[in-house]
């Protein structure tokens, strides 16, 4: 990297100048508000000094560098290196409540994993919009597990570490059971005979009744499988 | 106020926003300074400089300039007072009296505050003798701004879970025991029920009495009978059953139409 | 063998992450056109680099170049080389230049803050007119600290971090001349409102003798108390 100063013996002088060239080019492009014209820099440049070389010469100097020398429309300027540019990105939490469509889906994930998306409808009663789930997988609360093995093979849901450690809890089987919850007073009245509350299973493996999902990771959502039927279908 | 012109002229330098009152007379920005500038033209040391001179060659200055009817600036003429008392204490026998400073106090304070002056203007020089950013050395010309990104972080506490979880339980379980109640006789219900009937009735039945004797709630009987006549209808349609009726509001009688086996092989043939 | 072996490809991926961590630091301080706190930068560098030896190598590596790496206002900024003035300035320089009284006065701020206008208008020996402060004020360079604690309760000003930045210097301690100002007794003297202490300090804590500025920041100036020059003097 800092092999920016050549010395060739024999042309002290010419290489001097050449580094002062560098020198001067660098610091033009570098204080300039705007883009600066290969013609701009070719002026302030040390009599005999070839832009072009500079500027090439410039250019290999901060290629793998944290800010490269980039040629645009009006000229050249210094921008940060682009694999760099989530550094000037300051990201700005910002603290959202879930919705109740999201929390309630939520809870259901957590407490009947692994549970398909039809699963999740019967229990809530009504239909489960694609953003609900998208946002719960956004969360990283929740993940995709596998495929159940059964017509449709549709894709089963479950809870991650990350929604153990936001709740607070050291496994999901810390989850209150009916007897708990009733005691704490979220069931109220009376509830029909052979109403049970599931105890999950978030283990990494999956269940006998459930398949890994394919390995075509692209979709990584399940697919919209109750789409009206394309043409190569019929 | 005159700004006026004097052989020892300097650049005045006045900013803009300065008001008028600040005495420039000779480019001398007050008194003090006008009285640095004499005590720099004894090109002795400020700390060896004679206060005694200085205070004469000031009081000489002042006087010429009234003599030109300049107007000066009271600051100007306070310190020619300040300095002509204080000349006749210096040339006078000091009189010991009390906590009075003595002449050479004063003249001494005088010459530090000629120092501090000197000091500091040298070192307003040398400040400015800095590389300045934007006027010797440069900052990146276009700095490339931070963006903020807003990330959503997820906000619910596990009381809000449980609560989202045991209301929508029990709301569903509520909605699934009040669904049994059946308020509807689908036609699908209807058409599966007349086919178990005619199934096993090969001759003439009354409609309403097989429908009375199937439906246990009498609140469903209108449904029932609407759908069932409508599934009548239609399986009457399709050449399953023959229907008669006697007379208006007489009752509907159905028989299974004949010729066709016990079973669903209901395409058979249509006699 | 192997042990060699690993230790080779751990030094490697040492050399690497360094390497990352250069581009890391360059990029953050070539996108800011102020310093950038060595805080800020850690912040950002892959875990384990040494943000120290970071700026090091990199204010090495820019040392001769167009553009210099400089420690200011307690942060770190490219600046381009002092050297280039001659040829930048043409073209970018702002035509701004301070008075002679103004830069007096600022200097007296910087040099004995906290700063009282009566304490500066007592060196100068002549009234600091309004202007010069306000002109001083919108440059950023000069704050209102707070109010001494004297009879009057006058304000007190001191300088800012730009103040530094633009004169290239890392603290307060960094003036010109400050220790022959100090051996030459400036700090002790016996100005009758009193420098009692011996260094200048732009801290941004208060000093014993100082208020925190009233809540009312309606008045963000010090009032018109001592204007009365004007008709008196004609």
């Amino acid at each position: 990297m800092s092999a920016n100063v050549e010395r060739f013996d024999r042309h002290d002088e010419a290489a001097e100048a050449f580094v002062q060239a560098l020198r001067i080019a660098e610091a033009l492009l570098f204080a300039s508000r705007e883009p600066v014209s290969e013609a701009a820099i070719a002026e302030r440049l040390p009599k005999g000094a070839e832009v072009a070389a500079v500027l090439d010469r410039l250019q290999h100097l901060y290629a793998g560098r944290g800010v490269n020398l980039r040629r645009v429309a009006q000229g050249w300027m210094f921008r940060t290196a682009s694999d760099l540019s989530y550094l000037l990105a300051r990201e700005l939490a910002e603290p959202k409540k879930l919705s109740r469509a999201a929390l309630e889906t939520l809870a259901i994930i957590a407490y009947h994993q692994p549970v398909t998306r039809a699963e999740i409808e019967d229990i809530r009663g009504v239909a489960t919009s694609r953003g609900t789930l998208d946002l719960l997988l956004e969360t990283g609360w929740v993940r995709l597990r596998g495929r159940r093995r059964t017509p449709g093979r549709p894709v089963t849901y479950g809870t991650t570490p990350a929604f153990l450690a936001h709740f607070g809890l050291e496994g999901i089987d810390d989850l209150p059971g009916l007897d708990e919850l009733k005691g704490a007073g979220f069931f109220e009245g009376r509830l029909p005979s052979g109403f049970s509350v599931p105890v999950p299973s978030d283990a990494p493996g999956l269940r006998d009744d459930e398949d890994p999902l394919e390995e075509d990771l692209f979709f990584l959502r399940e697919p919209d499988v109750d789409e009206p039927l394309t043409d190569s279908d019929q | 106020m005159s700004v006026v012109e004097l052989p020892f002229e300097e650049v005045a330098e006045r900013g803009t926003s300065e008001p008028a009152l600040i005495v420039d007379v000779d480019g001398f920005e007050g008194p003090l300074d006008l009285l640095l500038e004499l005590a720099r033209r004894q090109k002795v040391d400020l700390a060896r400089i004679s206060i005694l001179a200085l205070a004469e060659q000031y009081i000489v200055f002042i006087e010429e300039a009234r003599r030109l009817r300049l107007e000066l600036a009271a600051d100007y003429l306070v310190m020619a007072a300040w300095l002509a008392y204080l000349k006749s204490r210096l040339l006078l026998p000091e009189k010991p009296k009390g906590d009075e400073p003595s002449a050479s106090d004063l003249a001494s304070a005088l010459t530090l505050r000629l120092q501090r002056l000197e000091a500091i203007r040298a070192a307003a020089r040398r400040l400015s003798d800095l590389d300045q950013l934007g006027r010797d050395v440069f900052a990146r010309g276009a700095p490339e701004p931070m963006s903020v990104v807003a990330r959503p972080t997820w906000d619910a506490t596990l009381y809000d879970l449980l609560d989202a979880y045991a209301r929508q339980r029990q709301k569903a379980a509520n909605a699934r025991v009040t669904l049994r109640k059946r308020f509807v006789w689908s036609l699908v219900e209807a058409r599966e029920a007349l086919e178990r009937l005619v199934g096993s009735a090969q001759d003439w039945t009354a409609l309403d009495e097989y429908l009375i004797a199937y439906v246990a709630a009498p609140g469903m009987q209108a449904t029932v009978r609407a759908s069932a006549l409508s599934a009548t209808l239609e399986m009457v349609r399709e050449g399953v059953l023959d229907l008669r009726q006697d007379g208006a509001f007489a009752p509907l009688w159905i028989r299974r139409r004949a010729g066709l086996g016990q079973s669903d092989s209901g395409e058979g043939g249509v006699a």
